[in-house]
């Protein structure tokens, strides 16, 4: 069994309203000093895979065709081997 | 500050010398001989930031380059017009003081690319449009057009689409409340995604986009500008192909919840007075506001470009000028007003910055980091963009539709399986999986909700509703142009008269292909004809509206579809009707002629796979006629249900009919024409009433007077069953649960093809 | 009796609140802006729908700690009635003022319907003009009504009578045991995702949420004395 | 300045309707091998801070009032120093 964990992020120069509005709050809650948020996702996917290479393909064609929008984000992976 | 006065180049951008010996204005749209006009203007090469804004503003989406010749036909004065096309949206006056403003706009190009995003920023951009005439959005509307639910790809657009409009709409608080949604070949790759809003004014609250008064203040509120969607207003007003996805930039991304703020912060300022002039910044973002305010005005202005609010680092003027980040306005107050502005501003949490000042010489002076980056005679920017009448030619698939016979590809379908087919078909299916997406009850002013022709919206503190419904049928107009035309424009007005609404104007969406080909020249042409044709007759003004073009991929145009958005008012709530059946007993009548009119309708395209012949054809003193009956028949009270008839004829309306009133129906007719020809005909100028038995020959006698064909069809009964006879024999025979069953379930099975 | 509705940046249902308790109820009612901290004057506080803060982060996490809750949570200590509606609910559960937490509906998708609820406890100062198991229709509009609690909770919020409204028919989001309402122990405090301000008129689609409010009303004489 | 790398999970107890709607769309586009889907944030915070440890402290304390929902959420952090 793998593990991947998959993170999704907005590229940089994609507008973050959610990120901009945390900060907002955060700010008002008295931490002044945070400079910028943005959010993304983190995703744990539990593979039957054979063997981690095809695990890793998989992950790398999930995260193409549905798990990140290409458009706007970009996405990034780590599998590991768990019992 | 000591402000040079010669126009600058930046030093990593072109020279205006390589610009011109390189071409490379031709990589921003603009044609050689546009260039040369720029040059004429200027008296002198034009920089890099020039070439930009003049790009964007002769660009086909700002200047109306291929279509400002033919939309002059458009009827756009009535006794309550009280403004036609030219603002951010129309404004039509419905009494107590009281305005209805209402535009549609498309957003086709960017949802092909990020449909969730793409459509989102649809909505932001036509909900802007309307409050800053000063308007209160009451309600949202959309139109859509995609591809077979078949393709993983359509689906993919489909869902996306539905959940940036719902996004959109649901959390800014606007009720989404009706709308269309097609799927045709004819759009695969190539989705429509055209929103419209409604808003209501007082007339003292009237906002202009106009910069006047020396030395006022040009103020900038809402979000900060950053790279995206630079060039968006070129990028729409090309084909997309492969390279589309690439040249694309930054994709805009919509904020809410920002507009939220954007739209409370500007009714105060609307309340309180303190706007000279405002306008937002949709396509071509702070260029295209700006010079238009002070075009329109009569004067010029300076910006300064480090006072804009900005998002990403070593943004150049260039970029400054051609973003087109969301949720943005540009105001002009009176000197000294500044601080109240401000201080609402503030009060919402936005920011807002003062950027420059409107100027008495009619010139676009722009300032970055102390040097001037453009110098432009601001009237060229706007009303010497250039204007084209391409050529036009008649389609060979417009002659050789001539001899095709449709009757004689249906007529040996049987009824019921025809109308088994009809009501699930994705078409002609419930659009409830689309609109339950939608909040469409915020405001509590929903009295007819999406599902029946058109929706209703109550005016607070009247007796007063306004009925609202966007239409069009690419087919009929792909097959001829000029009727499709006239019937988008009618089935429009027929929608609003059947929820008991006076039509009083409607605006428009004109989605065609690329107009440099003269097949689609002519199409658009035929189709402005057509529409304008059944404008005047139907005295509905146009008040505004939008062009998209080049609505192609691969080469291949999509059929030509005019979307009509049409608003309605009803003098007394008592007049609201909806196209259920309402009490067992109540007889059934049809208004109106039917012709074997089979050409493009829906019987034909699920027959034959695909379209062809002549469209009905719609004769505009009887639809005039028709739809004045119905609303003289409802407004003394006689009308329980009235339903107009459209796709799937009179079969189809029957059974909508029957599903949304829980009731059944027993219908008996006679007639010339092959039972499935009658039943299922698509013929123009229908409508379909039910009255209570004492009412019947009232409503006989007013149709007689009005010129009108009237039938009696039969009765609605508490079977739950719909029976349909012919000339004595029963053809269809159908329980409404099954009916009902097959409609609502069409779409969300489309969508989940894995577990049929 | 004297009505405030909570305004945040970002709140979209107080106007049809406030139209529901003037127009329709004929209380006073306020507008309060979410920057004021003292809810003293009022005898009812209403958190209405929205998307508070545009939903950002989790729904209601960021108006959770706006200072008008501050007052909300004096009001409800002291004894007064809240109620939160939609987002309302989603805020009062991030302020702990009730358990539990919400989640994206299980379908994932925004539903805007009229369902049909069940009157599941009528002695409370919101339901007490219904009978109880009374089916009543009230509209719904959310992507985020799917409420949680763990079991322990949940055992007690049925123990104490907690659970207001259920949902009779499909349940709309997923939420555990069809929960659509709950109140907190001493019953003054309720959250809900349906919109009762949304069904007060007939030609609305149904008027089954005003008895809602004129059950507060009730209480509110009987207990306060007649104003 | 620092980085913190913020991570808002969901309990394990804690159904997760958007990890079921994902598996199911995962399975449906012929990835079966997979067992299991969990969607939790992954947020970037850029900070002022005078030092690490400081940084360290002000992202726990958001974390507690506002980042993660501790009825349903876990959190986790790393902090990094940034130029
Ligand atoms: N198809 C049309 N019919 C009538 N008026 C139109 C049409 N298309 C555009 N207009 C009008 O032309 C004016 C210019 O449109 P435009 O600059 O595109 O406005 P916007 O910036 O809102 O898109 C608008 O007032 C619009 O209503
Ligand atoms: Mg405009």
């Amino acid at each position: 069994m793998f593990k991947a964990t998959i993170f999704v992020t907005l590229k940089d120069s994609v507008l973050d309203p959610q990120g901009v509005a945390v900060k907002g709050s955060l700010h008002s809650l008295g931490f002044v000093q945070v400079q910028d948020v943005r959010i993304g996702k983190r995703l744990e996917v539990l593979l039957d895979s054979e063997s981690r290479e095809q695990a890793e393909e998989q992950v790398q064609a999930m995260c193409e065709k549905l798990l990140a929008n290409p458009v706007i984000e970009n996405f990034a992976y780590e599998v590991e081997e768990v019992a | 500050m000591q402000l040079k006065q010669l126009v600058k180049s930046l030093p990593h951008e072109p020279t205006p010398e390589k610009i011109r010996d390189q071409a490379l204005y031709k990589e921003l749209g603009l044609r050689e001989e546009e260039y040369g006009h720029i040059v004429r203007h200027l008296g002198r090469l034009p920089n890099w930031t020039e070439v930009g804004i003049y790009s964007v503003m002769w660009s086909e989406h700002c200047s109306y380059k291929h279509s400002k010749a033919l939309l002059r036909k458009f009827p756009t004065q009535g006794p309550r017009v009280l403004q036609g096309p030219g603002e951010g949206a129309g404004v039509i006056d419905i009494g107590d003081h009281l305005a209805v403003v209402f535009k549609i706009e498309s957003h086709n190009h960017p949802s092909a690319i990020e449909p969730f995003q793409g459509a989102a920023t649809g909505v932001g951009g036509i909900i802007r449009d309307v409050f800053s005439m000063g308007a209160r959005p009451v309600a949202l509307l959309n139109s859509l057009r995609f591809g077979e639910l078949t393709s993983p790809r359509v689906r993919y657009l489909f869902e996306h689409v539905v959940a940036g409009i719902a996004h959109y709409g649901n959390c800014i608080g606007i009720p989404t409340v009706g709308g269309e949604v097609v799927f045709d070949p004819a759009y695969d790759g190539n989705p429509l995604v055209n929103a419209m809003c409604v808003g209501i004014l007082e007339h003292d609250k009237l906002q202009k986009g106009i910069a006047k008064g020396v030395g006022n203040p040009v103020i900038y509120v809402g979000a900060s500008t950053g790279r995206d969607g630079i060039h968006g207003a070129t990028f729409a007003s090309e084909e997309l192909n492969e390279a589309s996805e690439e040249k694309r930039p930054a994709v805009q991304v919509g904020d809410p919840f920002m507009e939220k703020l954007l739209l409370e912060a500007c009714m105060e300022m609307v309340d309180q007075g303190l706007l000279l002039g405002i306008q937002d910044m949709g396509a071509a973002g702070l260029t295209c506001s700006s010079a238009e305010m002070a075009a329109k005005g009569e004067h010029g202005m300076e910006l300064n470009l480090d006072l804009v609010p900005q998002r990403e680092k070593g943004m150049t003027p260039y970029e400054i000028m051609l973003s087109e980040s969301q949720e943005r306005m540009l105001l002009v107050v009176e000197k000294g007003m500044e601080e109240k502005v401000k201080a609402i501003c503030d009060k919402w949490g936005l920011q807002s910055a003062v950027i420059g000042h409107v100027t008495g010489d009619q010139r676009y002076r722009l300032y970055f980091q102390g040097e001037l980056v453009a110098d432009i005679p601001v009237k060229t920017l706007v009303d010497d963009a250039p204007c084209y009448a391409p050529e036009q030619k008649v389609p060979d698939y417009y002659r050789e539709n001539e001899t095709i016979c449709p009757v004689e590809q249906v007529k040996d379908v049987d009824p019921q399986e025809a109308l088994l087919q009809v009501v699930s078909s994705v078409n002609m299916a419930s659009k409830r999986w689309v609109y339950q997406q939608y909040d469409h009850m915020i405001r509590t002013s929903t009295a007819v909700r999406p599902g029946s022709d058109a929706a209703v919206i109550v005016i607070r503190g009247t007796d007063k509703a306004l009925a609202m419904s966007t239409d069009g049928n690419g087919r009929y107009v792909y097959l001829d142009p000029e009727q499709g035309g006239r019937i988008a424009v009618a089935e429009a007005a027929r929608n609003v008269v059947c929820a008991g609404a006076e039509p009083l104007g409607l605006t428009d969406c004109l989605n065609f292909g690329n107009p440099e080909k003269p097949e689609v020249y002519w199409q658009f042409a035929q189709a402005i004809e057509g529409m304008s044709a059944a404008c005047r007759e139907l005295e509905t003004p146009v008040v505004g509206g939008n062009v998209s073009l080049y609505n192609e991929t691969k080469g291949q145009a999509i059929y030509p579809t005019p979307i009509v958005g049409m608003v309605g008012l009803i003098e007394k709530r008592e007049h609201i009707t909806t196209q259920a059946f309402k009490a067992p007993g109540d007889v059934i009548l049809l208004l109106g002629e039917t012709d074997a009119e089979l050409g493009g309708s829906e019987l034909q395209y699920l027959v034959t796979g695909k379209i062809s012949g002549r469209p009905p054809r719609l004769d505009l003193e009887k639809e005039r006629n028709v739809q004045q009956t119905v609303l003289r028949a409802i407004r003394s009270g006689w009308v329980r249900s009235a339903h107009d008839l459209a796709e799937g004829g009179l079969a189809l309306a029957l059974a909508e009919s029957c599903i949304d009133g829980k009731l059944g129906a027993h219908v008996s007719l006679e007639t010339d024409l092959a039972p499935v020809v009658h039943l299922f005909s698509e013929s123009q100028s229908r409508i379909l009433l039910t009255v209570s038995k004492e009412n019947v020959d009232h409503v006989r006698t007013l149709a007689e007077e009005n010129g009108v064909a009237c039938t009696v069809l039969g009765e609605v009964t508490d079977h739950p069953e719909l029976t349909i006879q012919v000339n004595g024999q029963v053809v269809i025979h159908q329980p409404i649960a099954k009916l009902t069953q097959r409609w609502e379930e069409a779409i969300p099975c489309a969508m989940s093809p894995s577990s049929i | 009796m004297r009505f405030a509705v909570t305004v945040f940046p970002g709140s979209n249902c107080d106007i049809d609140a406030i139209h529901a308790i003037k127009d329709v109820l004929g209380e006073s009612v306020t507008a309060v802006w979410h920057k004021e901290s003292d809810l003293s004057k009022y005898d009812a506080i209403i958190l209405p729908g929205g998307f508070s803060y545009g939903d950002y982060l989790r729904t209601g996490a960021l108006a959770a700690h706006s200072p008008v809750m501050e007052g909300v949570r004096e009001a409800a200590e002291k004894g007064k009635l809240v109620i939160g509606i939609c987002n309302g609910f989603q805020i009062l559960l991030e302020t702990g003022l009730l358990p539990g937490a919400m989640r994206k509906n299980d379908h994932l998708q925004f539903r805007c319907s009229i369902p049909t609820l069940r009157v599941e406890n009528n002695e409370t100062p919101f339901t007490l003009q219904y009978r109880e198991g009374e089916l009543i229709q009230i509209p719904i509009a959310h992507m985020e009504g799917n409420y949680y609690c763990d079991e322990v909770t949940l055992a007690e919020l049925k123990r104490n009578k907690q659970i207001i409204f259920r949902y009779a028919g499909e349940n709309p989001n997923g939420s555990i045991d069809d929960i659509a309402g709950i109140c907190n122990r001493n019953r003054n405090v309720l959250g809900m995702m349906p919109h009762p301000e949304r069904a007060v008129c007939d030609w609305m689609g149904s008027s089954d949420g005003m008895k809602l409010f004129t059950s507060m009303l009730q209480y509110w004489k009987e207990n306060y004395g007649a104003a």
